[in-house]
């Protein structure tokens, strides 16, 4: 059994369908990163999973517990959101105390006045302090506890709501770009912190982002969700090097993706100069459309000799590498190289180049997206193995 | 041309007859011109109105005082004397001004205007309610015993009906006539002293106590009592005969409306108050002041009472037109209602204007007393009292 | 949030809700009812809000004719319009160096504009009536005007609005070129729309429906304005024409009931621009 | 910049010092131009009347009367002794005792009931607000009938419940109570439609926070959200219901005149009274005077207490 | 004479020096990039070159024009805001016409009913019209033309800003952040275009962001700020190779340089392991606190064998590269390395792992953060060379 599982979740807003049959399963205390561009339904399905929202259908359970019905309250699912939502007016000890303060104390126990005259609710507020200074030592925001939000860097908000979530033990951890409103350093930084206190914590984590380099870097395992479908839900490395879906290509990998449409030729291949690939019959018919695709930092430069010759646009100065922007001359594609240093140092906007490619890193795409199983060769093994 | 700025209290009563007098006016003068400057609500807010724009030049040139309140204006020179004018004009008395009638607009014997419009308090009462109450409208009762008998009677049908309206919001008129008609005064004769909380006043007082005690009259707002009378919830409403118009208007023909005279204390030498107002020329500029004279005598004379007495239920200031058939002629044949005030014309006597400044303050008090006799938070002797003291207070220190 | 279904809660909520309408509408109910009636039918002991003759032509007619009505419309329009053209000239402005420029007397010109807020016109109605009077300005559209024309409320709601407008915008308008008063004629009055609708519901509403005032620099009718027409409408004594009064009252209220319709969402939206809300 | 002027010759050296302050003078001349049309206005209708008033309370000015004298505290002590002041002084403090508070939560409540209803927003938010648009003159009219002992509509319909109706404006010990209920009447629309706005300023995110945060019921959430989120609102509408419970004044002219027996004398119709009916100008800006201290101690105490617990953002 | 010069401007703020003397020259049609952390004064010092804030001392020089006096609307500089300032209420031709009404009608011209009156106007007007559309044109916004920034992409709102800034060639061209609001992949796009612009405007540019990578990609020098203070001005190969500060090599790099703090040993060398700089005795004596900076890229990692023995603490898998974060068991320092993922093949947290690196990639700084001179040896070659 696993932790948490979503089946099947079907949600639309006035007739536009946002989630198209979402399922997902976690293990305990696996972290999960939900990527997607803008609009894909992220926020959505992340709200359906707190019960801030409800499906049209599909099921939700935690453990072994269906919580489809539940009102938000009333599941253990927290969630830091990506405004923080800190209480403005109320100090950051205060603020990571709501949770405990609504689940431990009862209603009379909570009242203004006669609160304090409850049996128990002494107690019970010493024991809520000392949780929130615990938890507020663990994220080292202990100095901090007596400020309000106003007072607070965006990296010092972020960890009170992270406080906030998890001084409650919640069954499952959500969290929707807790990171966007941070600035580069302190998301690189923030990146750590999380995973080290997701790891602490042993809680089932689905996080949403749209940042890739934040989902790859994270996660055990990365969901790409692309308008409103989970397109592939696999290790970071596998959604890299092993995309099953143009779009999870395009969407993961900086700089993007080249990628290239082509006809499957009457050998049953489709290549990039003389690195080809072969494809199954049963995949794909001769002359029909696919999409070659292949990472900038696999596409090799050279000045002369072997390539497909390409006019340089751009080259751009990073540091540590150099990206390369040409136009290959035959067909007018743009292709994008990732060098280092080294490798890009005189070239220049205008310069003729020559482009070549390992052909067993190129992936085909259907033109449906789906990806498409295919044989790496070199233009000379075409005609002998091909299309066999 | 002369165009004349007038000023006038109380547009509920007088707002038609203004129009219509003055369209006459102008008919018959073409070239002088009235306009009017806005009116005020009562009588208290008109004087006030003109004090403030004394000397300026929103002052107009003629207006409309209650006879109450001519002893202030004139103890601060506001009115432009008319004797004078009436010493020019020699055919007074065949213009229906006999010297009686000028008297009502005098002080200290100084004539300050010309009366326009006056009244006296009625008795007005609901004799469907009379009658389900075992009385005979025919014969409304003469004394104030018989009154409160009435009303406690009427009071007993239930449904939420009342027994009595008494008017005695606003001002001391009403007061007055309780007073007045047991033979008192408000102070004594050379005015250095209160006299209204003698016996005479004690006797008034007692009336409004058993109105309430004895006939369950409820505390009325002024505009409430009448809007319940007109919707036959009250079975006798006490006021002055100026409301008469307006209130067979609101009457219509829910219940059968009757007048009577109202009750004197004493029987014998009982007085009423005479209400109501004088035109008053304002304007220090003689070429103007001709104009105002044709003006004043033109409204306050036959043709005016014409107008004032049917419209309103005033009671006639001016002989020619209570005689001449020209004007009046069988109005009061055909129209029995407008008889009570009439037959109780000999009674009146002038509406008793306190000396100095605060004038307006000494009536507010004499009303708020009788407000706690009304709603029963004093006796009649406090209430009597306080205001007597308060009174005194307020009266110029001589 | 609004589900479509009619779930027990709901049900409460609206019928709460519809109530409270009902009461608040009450007065206006029967107002509509009475300007229907005839004078004998108004004041019955039956409670019926059906007039038994129907009696409306009759008194709008009489409201129409007894009153100069439109005199009093036209001041009343005439006077909120020159007090609310006043008030926004000078207050946006002054709202705007507050906000956005750099000059010594801001901090004390907020702690005017605070004090300001406090002081009613019932306040120094005393000394500018005795001015007015002083100079003869009584009875005249100065007078009725002149005291409005600053208001601090305006000056402070604009204030909030301006802050919360990006500096940069400005900036920007600066380096196209642009002198301050041109800054305000093309960027923030354009862009205060919202603060502006809200901020003229605020005056004209308080204005027009004000007697203090008027009642006393008037006193002559070509100045009156409607709450002053009416109030020597208003039978004196002994009930007068009721009808004929609601009439007048309903043809009084109905300018201002259909201006607040027809801005009331941009008024909202104003409102919760301009930081009133905070 | 005092230094600067203070030594021109200094000024003079640095070009860059003057280029400084020739810019910042030029802003700061363009502030002042654009402010002085309401600095002016502000001195000609405010400030310079609130010290007349300050002043003439001081003397035994009276209208239609030329010349005054300077009376000393005089005034100040009649003030003290006189009964028709204290009474409306108390009258005016019960008034806004239950105009404010019962405006400002009645308001509130439907504000939330209204914000969280999808139909019919606009005719509630229309229908509240309507009495605020209306002209009291008139509708003082229908109140004085609706309020009516014997024929009015209220009273019938308690008798349909077999509750003796009270004698609304005509009885002094329910008169103040009755123009309060037209005083809330005529405000609930106005903090209704500021409440409005301050709730639709809410950060939605905050309402999930609490709903994930354990906040069952919509009790917890209001506490825990809107009611400290709609602190400034709050502020400034109660700022605005004392302002305006406190001048309260057409009501009374046109319904009770004060009466009966005082019962409704209320502070400014005491003032206009005195004023401009009994034309005592000297006592009645004493009178003023005092009424402007007790909206300046007012606020002043109203933003102590909610300054320390309002918070913004 | 350079087409911009700024000289030693200083600027505070309630007295907290923003500004410590700042000078800078771009020579014509530059384009240099002003980078530094957020609250250096970037904005500041844009502000104050437009005019729209009066440096405390300082000049500013344009060709051959002294501005320093004049008002933000008589300088010819156009800006381009981090919101865009767009007016709100004109639509996007109306916009760019702005600064074109303004300098080119009169007042008289300008007046709402009269304008169309006075002499001129139309010719004026219809000028405008032209300018605005072939500005919209090369943009490749003239389809947009007709709509309100409500209306449009942040994308295409940048270009209206930028087309409202062209359109009147001003004498020099300032941005403040123009990217910044701009998401990920248009912000790649977008720089392209930004370059692309300067070079057929060939006007001098400065454009501030705090973003790097934009810095050294699209600059022809790049300005590095640090509290104020301009630390370094030079080609964006040499700001990334041979930092003059030790801030700039910390700031400037993605991720962040490793640094390393060390004594001068008695040899006069510092170093990593068997890499070891020489450094000079006029500069450093022995025995003094210095710097050490190594690029994450330069760091080698080997499983077993030479180099400094550390132990994994994180990996952080980016898809083309892998990040590996790990502790010096000597120093406890932690070091950061870039690797390819085949490099990093294999490694994770609490693996023990050996480091090094190639000395001349290494830099050093003294305790002020100045660079300092040095020269690379291998640890052999110490004791004979070094020091001498
Ligand atoms: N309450 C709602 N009513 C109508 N449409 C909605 C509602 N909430 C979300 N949507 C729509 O659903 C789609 C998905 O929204 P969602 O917030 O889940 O996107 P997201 O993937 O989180 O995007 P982002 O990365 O921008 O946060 C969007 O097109 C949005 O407009
Ligand atoms: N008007 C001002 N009054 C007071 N301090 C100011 C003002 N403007 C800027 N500052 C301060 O000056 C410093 C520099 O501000 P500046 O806006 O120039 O930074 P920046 O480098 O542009 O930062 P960012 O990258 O965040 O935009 C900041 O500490 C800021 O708080
Ligand atoms: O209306 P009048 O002129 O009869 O005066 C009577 C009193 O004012 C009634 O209180
Ligand atoms: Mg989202
Ligand atoms: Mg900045």
């Amino acid at each position: 059994m696993s932790a948490l599982s979503l089946r099947n979740i079907e949600k639309s807003f006035g007739g536009n369908a946002i989630l198209k049959g979402v399922s997902l399963d976690a293990e305990p205390g696996e972290f999960i990163a939900l990527v997607g561009p803008s609009g894909c339904g992220k926020s959505t399905l992340l709200r359906i999973l707190a019960g801030l929202e409800t499906a049209d259908s599909g099921t939700i359970t935690v453990g072994d517990q269906d919580l489809t019905k539940l009102q938000a309250a009333a599941r253990n699912v927290a969630m830091v959101f990506q405004s923080y939502a800190l209480y403005p007016h109320l100090t950051a000890a205060q603020n990571i105390a709501v949770p405990l303060v609504m689940r431990r104390l009862t209603r009379a126990q909570r009242l203004p006045l006669l609160g304090p005259l409850m049996p128990g609710q002494r107690q019970a507020i010493a024991d809520i302090k000392r949780d929130v200074r615990d938890m507020a030592v663990s994220l080292k925001i202990d100095h901090l506890l007596d400020r309000k939000p106003g007072q607070m860097s965006g990296g010092q908000r972020q960890r009170v709501a992270l406080g906030r979530a998890m001084v409650r033990r919640p069954a499952v951890f959500l969290m929707d770009e807790p990171l966007s409103n941070l600035d580069a350093n302190l998301r690189v930084h923030a990146r750590g912190e999380i995973v080290e206190m997701h790891r602490r914590a042993g809680v089932p984590t689905v996080y949403v982002t749209h940042d890739q380099a934040e989902a790859l870097s994270m996660a055990d395992r990365v969901a790409v969700m692309i308008g409103g479908s989970l397109l592939q839900l696999a290790a970071p490395a596998v959604i890299y090097d092993d995309p099953q879906h143009v779009e999870v290509a395009k969407f993961v990998g900086q700089p993007r993706i080249n990628l290239i449409s082509q006809q499957v030729a009457a050998d049953g291949t489709v290549g990039l100069g003389e690195a080809r690939c072969g494809l199954s019959r049963i995949d794909v018919a001769v002359g029909s459309e696919v999409t070659l695709g292949i990472r900038p930092e696999f596409v090799s430069v050279s000045r002369e000799g072997r390539g497909l010759p390409a006019l340089v646009e751009r080259v751009e100065f990073l540091g540590s590498e150099i990206i390369v922007y040409s136009r290959l001359e035959q067909s007018g594609d743009t292709m994008i190289a990732k060098l280092t240093p080294a490798e890009g140092a005189g070239l220049s906007t205008g310069k003729r180049i020559h482009l070549a490619a390992a052909p067993e890193r190129l992936f085909v795409f259907a033109e449906d997206g789906r990806r498409l199983r295919s044989t790496s060769l070199i233009d000379s093994d075409v005609r002998e193995l091909a299309y066999g | 041309d002369t165009t004349l700025t007038v000023h006038y209290p109380m547009p509920g009563f007088f707002k038609d007859v203004m129009d219509t007098i003055s369209k006459k006016f102008m008919e018959e003068n073409p070239d002088i011109k009235i306009q009017f400057a806005n009116p005020s609500a009562t009588y208290e807010e008109g004087i006030q109105t003109i004090m403030r724009q004394v000397g300026t030049s929103e002052m107009p040139d003629l207006t409309f005082i209650g006879l109450n309140r001519l002893r202030m204006a004139d103890e601060r020179g506001i009115p432009v004397d008319m004797g004078t004018l009436i010493a020019k004009d020699q055919n007074m008395a065949e213009q229906g001004f006999s010297d009686n009638i000028l008297k009502l607009a005098q002080v200290d014997g100084k004539q300050v205007g010309l009366a326009f419009a006056t009244s006296n308090p009625i008795m007005y009462y609901n004799a469907d309610l009379v009658k389900q109450a075992g009385g005979n409208p025919d014969t409304p009762p003469k004394t104030w015993d018989e009154v409160i008998a009435l009303g406690a009677k009427i009071k007993a049908l239930g449904n939420g009906v009342d027994s009595i309206d008494f008017r005695w919001q606003g001002d001391d008129w009403m007061f007055s006539a309780l007073l007045f008609g047991a033979g008192g005064t408000m102070l004594n004769e050379d005015e250095t002293e209160v006299a209204f909380n003698g016996p005479a006043g004690q006797k008034a007082m007692e009336v409004v106590d058993r109105l309430v005690k004895e006939a369950g009259m409820p505390v009325f707002t002024k505009p409430a009592g009448e809007q319940a009378f007109v919707a036959g919830k009250v079975g006798i409403a006490f006021q002055t005969t100026g409301a008469l118009r307006n209130t067979i208007k609101n009457v219509g023909d829910k219940f059968d409306l009757r007048t009577a005279e109202i009750p004197l204390i004493d029987a014998e030498n009982g007085k009423l108050p005479t209400g109501g107002n004088a035109v008053v020329i304002l304007t220090k500029d003689e070429a103007k002041q001709d104009a105002a004279w044709k003006f004043a005598k033109f409204a306050a004379g036959p043709y005016g009472a014409s107008v004032v007495v049917p419209g309103t239920g005033y009671v006639p200031n001016n002989e020619l037109a209570a005689k001449s058939p020209e004007y009046l002629g069988d109005f009061y044949e055909k129209n029995p209602l407008f008889q009570a005030g009439l037959k109780q014309m000999p009674r009146m006597i002038p509406w008793y204007a306190f000396p100095g400044a605060n004038g307006v303050r000494v009536t507010q008090t004499i009303v708020d007393n009788t407000s706690r006799v009304v709603d029963q938070s004093a006796t009649p002797q406090e209430a009597l009292d306080d205001a007597a003291s308060e009174v005194k207070r307020l009266l110029p220190r001589k | 949030m609004t589900s479509n279904g009619f779930t027990p809660a709901r049900v409460a909520r609206l019928a709460v809700l519809s109530f409270g309408a009902l009461v608040f509408l009450a007065p206006y109910i029967f107002m509509i009812s009475t300007a229907g009636k005839a004078q004998s039918d108004i004041f019955t002991s039956s409670l019926s809000l059906i007039p038994q003759q129907w009696f409306f032509f009759e008194n709008f007619a009489k409201a129409w004719s007894r009153v100069s009505m439109t005199t009093l419309l036209f001041n009343g329009v005439l006077v909120c319009l020159l007090i609310l053209v006043f008030q926004v000239v000078v207050a946006i402005p002054c709202a705007y160096a507050m906000a956005k420029l750099k000059f010594r007397a801001a901090r004390a010109m907020m702690v005017l504009v605070m004090l300001g807020l406090l002081v009613p016109i019932h306040a120094t109605a005393l000394p500018l009536y005795v001015a007015f009077d002083r100079v003869g300005a009584l009875n005249s559209y100065v007078a009725l005007v002149a005291p409005f024309t600053i208001s601090v409320f305006g000056i402070f709601l604009f204030l909030q609005f301006f802050r919360s407008m990006p500096d940069d915008l400005i900036h920007a308008a600066r380096l196209d070129g642009m002198s301050e008063i041109g800054i305000i004629a093309r960027v923030i009055v354009p862009n205060a729309w919202p603060a502006i609708t809200a901020f003229a519901i605020f005056s004209v509403v308080a204005h027009w429906n004000d007697l203090y005032w008027p009642l006393i620099v008037v006193s002559n009718q070509a100045y009156a304005t409607p709450p002053l027409g009416l109030l020597y409408f208003r039978a004196a004594e002994a009930g007068d024409d009721y009808g004929a009064l609601m009439a007048a009252t309903l043809i009084i209220t109905f300018p201002l009931v259909a201006a607040f319709l027809l801005a009331q969402k941009r008024f909202v939206e104003g409102i919760t621009m301009t930081g009133l809300k905070g | 910049m005092a230094e600067i002027v203070a030594t021109p010759s200094q000024g003079q050296t640095f070009g860059k010092v003057s280029a400084r302050s020739s810019a910042a003078r030029h802003e700061a001349r363009t502030a002042w131009l654009l402010a002085a049309p309401a600095i002016l206005l502000t001195f000609f209708f405010i400030v310079l009347p609130v010290f007349a008033v300050i002043t003439l309370g001081f003397t035994d000015f009276e209208l239609g009367y030329s010349g005054f004298q300077f009376v000393g505290a005089e005034n100040y002590l009649e003030l003290f002794g006189d009964r028709t002041f204290r009474q409306s002084l108390w009258n005016t403090f019960v008034y806004a005792a239950i105009v404010a508070p019962v405006s400002i939560f009645l308001a509130l409540g439907l504000a939330m009931l209204i914000e969280a209803e999808g139909i019919g927003r606009s005719f509630f938010r229309t229908a509240y607000f309507l009495p605020v648009a209306s002209l009291l003159v008139a509708m003082a009219t229908v109140w004085q009938y609706l309020f009516h002992p014997s024929i009015g509509p209220i009273n019938a319909m308690l008798a349909l419940v077999g509750i003796q109706g009270p004698n609304w404006l005509g009885a002094s010990s329910t008169v103040l109570y009755s123009l309060a209920i037209i005083g809330i009447w005529q405000t609930v629309g106005f903090n209704l439609v500021l409440f409005l706005a301050g709730l639709t300023a809410i950060p939605r995110d905050l309402y999930a926070a609490a709903e994930v945060d354990g906040a069952r019921s919509a009790w917890d959430r209001f506490r825990l959200v809107t009611w400290p989120m709609l602190g400034p609102t709050t502020l400034f509408v109660t700022t605005i219901s004392v302002i305006n419970a406190v001048k309260v004044f057409e009501t009374v002219k046109t319904l009770t005149e004060g009466g009966p027996n005082k019962a409704s004398e209320v502070l400014l119709f005491t003032i206009y009274q005195e004023g401009f009916v009994y034309l005592r100008v000297g006592y009645a800006s004493a009178m003023t005077v005092v009424f402007l201290a007790i909206l300046i101690v007012l606020m002043i105490v109203q933003y102590r207490i909610q300054d320390q617990q309002v918070h913004y953002t």
